[in-house]
């Protein structure tokens, strides 16, 4: 059973926070000239006069973001996540998460699919960088359904967040009758062998990866983080106690990110053994989306391969 | 230069502006001192910017100290951060709060920063330090006040060298596209930076400076610009009057100055930028600026 | 605007202005048809590019196709990397690999990456993608240049919409401050970007621009400005001859072109930028560049 | 005991810097206006022709340094550790990570000695984002004797590497005797209480926390980290091995930094109960800098105070 696809989270944010600001004349929308690829275009149709194109200028938009919220206006930032957290990280720093100023940084283009474009824009680190950032809240949605929750929360919330948000279709973990709560992990699969933590878009392939392992008799608990900092440390550490053993799932590096935050807390908490599958220390090149997953040992099969590896190196 | 091009629409008396000469003998003062005590601290960029300081917050802006939060307040941003002492003994001098917290400057527990920190300070609009960033946040500030329809204007201090920093013409950029006439940005163009480049002047390391490169700039991005002596109070006045009426673009103020201006060893001279003063010194910046001999204990710090 | 200026020193004859414009062609028909296969890649960027590109890998830059590591060579860097497909068809037409290979473009393990790789594809100067950076590069280059005693010179192309990039700015400042004369950059100056400001123009997205703003940026910041017509080849062989006379100051090359250029439902949409090209545009496109009508496989990727 | 001190290891830039490139005319220094700060003054006197000011202009500054790489020449970035990693994060990243340029990023200012700046200068995560970015090396010397060694390997090392140096004075370690090796932790005394693992300038302050502990009866085992990327994994499961119980102690975020590498490197070869010593997730104030050690838990004292602490906690 393979979970089937939702609809693009890019889609959801031009849809979602021009919906918001329908609701709240606070909202405004910053854009870095990538609009029609963000589809902050949809917020523009809706509110004209609320989005504001800074050009191709990413330093400067973020401190006009911080200007923007001591006037009690709300900003969400269109662009990509190389050109939203990477380019402007000092004013993200020093305007925004130094005076908890109450700007939403939304890009789109997390992870490995970014249409083609190569390691210039396929940031493989944004989440480590993120969540070192003091004050910075960083959540990472599944799917569609998840991704429209948390920028309804996002836009609620005093202060900083980090959203990341994947440009294309990817799979629906969710139905509509679910909750996003803020620094709450789920669990997704209850399983008894080994305990497969994910989050972001990879979630639901990790969830296809535990139905591999599932037919060959591996029985694997899945929870998820949407939450990366601050980490749900109880539910980590009630996970591992699960199991007793640890796997990490990402579309991202292993240094640092998920794999890094809950080896953190396993360390401190509960130690237990723990493997981080992601991206190895390296940069992505261009190619389809389908051939980069498998590529960089991301789809269910390869993730579930892994798994069976590490579990039977360890017995 | 001269502030004669501003000089027919200023309004200020000549009473007004004696009295904001002395405001900024005071900040200058204000500024040796608090950096004596510190131990350190910058100077040069402090006092080559006194005299629009005190212009500013005791003349320009619509403020209310006594409710720093005020919605309709006009905003001030240091983009030059490192000058904060001399933001911070003009808000003290405004009253803001008491001259005597100027002490604490760098200290622990402070709420005057080394660089300007927005969250202890009531009344401070933005913090900063790394050079660059002060004008976008002004221009988000300008930009949001025209979008929540407030009658405010953003000003916004820049050093000569921070317009070496690409995000100042982003946001030069964008803040004409946006015909943002509610901002203006005051350039202290004192012409020397921390270190910068050889060149002549005193000590060889004046950079070489073509004349009227830096107002070229700003009009190439589509400002209005506006030259004035950054000593001259009753020019700065003029010209800030001026500023206030906007036509259309935003105005850049560049101001003219000397680093370290007020104090006689320090003036031109790129290593007043920050250093610790020497007792002797410190006696000779306070006679420099009229005040009385400093107490031996407090020379030498 | 013309080559006028431009024209008394282009030693170019007729047969090599025909020559380029046939390879310029050439290139535009590979970008249509490679990001036609690729299902992915940018289009308007580089097909305004196109002339230039064809004019310096044929006519103005020193390289050896065959050593591309030959340390004397002029280098390139493609600062607007979006147009890297651009880049790579004027490099396989001028013998650095094979033609075929660009059908490579954007698939998994290929030489020839969405944006230019450099550790992957010998002869490619730098990579990029992010846009500002190139320049940054290729000031880099050209200072290295004269402080190896190495006499060559480093072209760098950029777009206009890049020039709201702070680092190009910085880059502006410093290589003027630094007298970089080895160093060109071309403008690609389609007045449009990816998505930019509402204004008029076809679909209402033609921003708003001021005539000679963009030259006047570089000439404030101490560049010398050559104006030319980026599709008019003997124009553009005239420029660049000049601008390999040095005059003490780096030169920026401001080419007026259109976005699309050669693909006629292409010119002058923003949306052109990069979108997937339908069967029958395809065909279109084949027509107005001069090519054969393409086998229905093809053009129905 | 008290490690005495040494001199500050930005002098140790100017001088150690200058003197190779009076053997090796490959060598440039490029400077973001600071060079009066970060002692590149030094160098500028010794080789005016090779000091390339490059003004307050940071991204420029890491991009012209790639530039002249290409050129077969070998630049060395003078400027504070907040304007080398965070403010041209985008430039290193495309253009000196991605493409493996020779530039060497060896600012000063980091950790809390900043002369009283303030937040704004005082960077807290910059191990953990160098060490995130694909490959990056990342060195972080104890002293001034280690700190002239490390950047005599970096001159001959070839490829990119960050070496984080600080601004004033910090204790002594090492004896002229002493010889850096890249990738190589050592082991600065033998415990069998609890293993403590230090980089940077704090290494000395751990081991006289250590001299602390040892008069209380705790005997704590010392590992020094000069290379925090790649990272020592053998010496550091040998360490924990030692002891069974391993603190981190880091003038940094305890997110990502030493902290992290130590957890995400114990939980997949030598699950361990790991603690993290270091700054909290908090930005740092102006003041000097012993107040600052104090205030945030990085002196001797205060750090053998909280070994105790959590020892007691655990037992
Ligand atoms: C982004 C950044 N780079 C470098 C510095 C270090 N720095 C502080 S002040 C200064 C010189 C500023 O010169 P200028 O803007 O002319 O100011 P002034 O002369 O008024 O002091 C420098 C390089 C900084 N604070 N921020
Ligand atoms: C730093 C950065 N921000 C945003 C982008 C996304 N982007 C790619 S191309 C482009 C528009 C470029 O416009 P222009 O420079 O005018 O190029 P051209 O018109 O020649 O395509 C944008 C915004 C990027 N690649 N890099
Ligand atoms: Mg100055
Ligand atoms: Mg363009």
């Amino acid at each position: 059973m393979t979970l089937p696809m939702g609809r693009p989270m890019r889609e959801i944010f031009g849809e979602t926070v021009a919906e918001l600001a329908t609701d709240d004349p606070r909202i405004v929308m910053l854009d870095g000239d990538v609009g029609s690829s963000t589809r902050g275009d949809i917020f523009e149709q809706a509110h004209p006069d609320r989005y504001l194109q800074m050009g191709i200028a990413e330093q400067n938009m973020l401190g006009v973001a911080a200007g923007l919220a001591t006037m009690g206006l709300i900003p969400f930032i269109s662009t990509f996540v190389s050109f939203a957290v990477v380019r402007p990280l000092d004013q993200i720093r020093v305007l925004i998460a130094q005076t908890g100023l109450n700007v939403k940084i939304t890009p789109g283009y997390a992870g490995l699919f970014t249409g083609m474009t190569g390691m210039s824009h396929i940031i493989v680190d944004d989440v480590s960088i993120m969540r070192a950032m003091p004050g910075m809240v960083t959540v990472s949605p599944a799917d569609d359904v998840e991704a429209a929750q948390v920028l309804r929360w996002a836009a609620a919330y005093q202060g900083p967040v980090y959203v990341r948000l994947v440009r294309d279709a990817t799979q629906r973990l969710f139905d509509e009758s679910y909750r996003f709560e803020f620094g709450r992990a789920v669990t997704i699969r209850e399983g008894r062998d080994v305990t497969l933590v994910s989050t972001g878009a990879q979630t639901p392939r990790t969830v296809d990866a535990a139905e591999l392992l599932a037919a060959e008799g591996i029985d694997a608990h899945v929870v998820h983080v949407p939450t990366i900092k601050p980490l749900d440390v109880a539910a980590i550490v009630a996970a591992a106690d699960r199991t007793g053993r640890v796997i990490t799932v990402e579309e991202h590096t292993v240094i640092g990110g998920l794999g890094g935050a809950v080896a953190e807390t396993l360390g401190e908490h509960r130690p237990t053994r723990i493997d981080r599958i992601g991206l190895q220390d390296l940069y992505i090149q261009s190619g389809p989306n389908d051939a980069l997953l498998d590529i960089y040992g991301l789809s269910a099969a390869r993730v579930s391969d892994r798994v069976r590896e590490l579990l039977a190196a360890s017995r | 230069m001269s502030g004669a091009s501003a000089g027919t629409t200023t309004h200020a008396d000549a009473g007004e502006v004696a009295r904001l000469e002395e405001v900024a003998r005071r900040i200058r003062v204000h500024v040796v001192r608090v950096v004596n005590h510190a131990r350190g601290g910058h100077l040069g960029g402090p006092l080559s910017a006194a005299d629009l300081l005190a212009a500013l917050y005791f003349h320009a802006m619509r403020v209310r100290p006594e409710d720093p939060d005020w919605p309709d307040r006009d905003r001030f941003v240091l983009s030059k951060g490192h000058s904060s002492i001399g933001l911070y003994a003009a808000m003290a001098l405004r009253g803001y709060f008491p001259e005597e917290e100027l002490l604490t400057f760098d200290a622990a527990h402070s709420r005057l920063q080394g660089h300007p920190d927005m969250t202890r300070l009531p009344g401070l609009d933005m913090s900063t330090g790394s050079l660059g960033m002060g004008i976008s946040a002004a221009m988000g500030i300008a930009l949001g006040g025209r979008l929540t329809g407030h009658d405010i204007r953003a000003f916004v201090m820049l050093g000569d060298g921070e317009c070496q920093e690409g995000e100042v013409w982003e946001a030069a950029m964008a803040a004409a596209k946006y015909r943002l006439d509610n901002l203006v940005a005051i350039i202290d163009h004192n012409r020397l930076q921390q270190f910068g480049w050889h060149g002549d002047g005193p000590d060889g390391r004046l950079p070489p400076q073509v004349p009227g490169e830096l107002a070229g700039k700003w009009r190439a991005f589509g400002w209005r610009v506006l030259e004035v002596d950054g000593h001259d109070m009753a020019a700065i006045l003029g010209v800030l009057d001026e500023a206030a009426h906007g036509d259309g673009r935003p105005t850049a103020v560049i101001a003219d100055t000397v680093k370290g201006k007020g104090v006689s060893f320090m003036e031109g001279h790129y290593f007043w930028h920050t250093r610790l003063i020497k007792p002797e010194e410190f006696a000779q910046a306070m006679a420099d600026l009229g005040e009385p001999a400093p107490a031996a204990e407090e020379a030498a710090r």
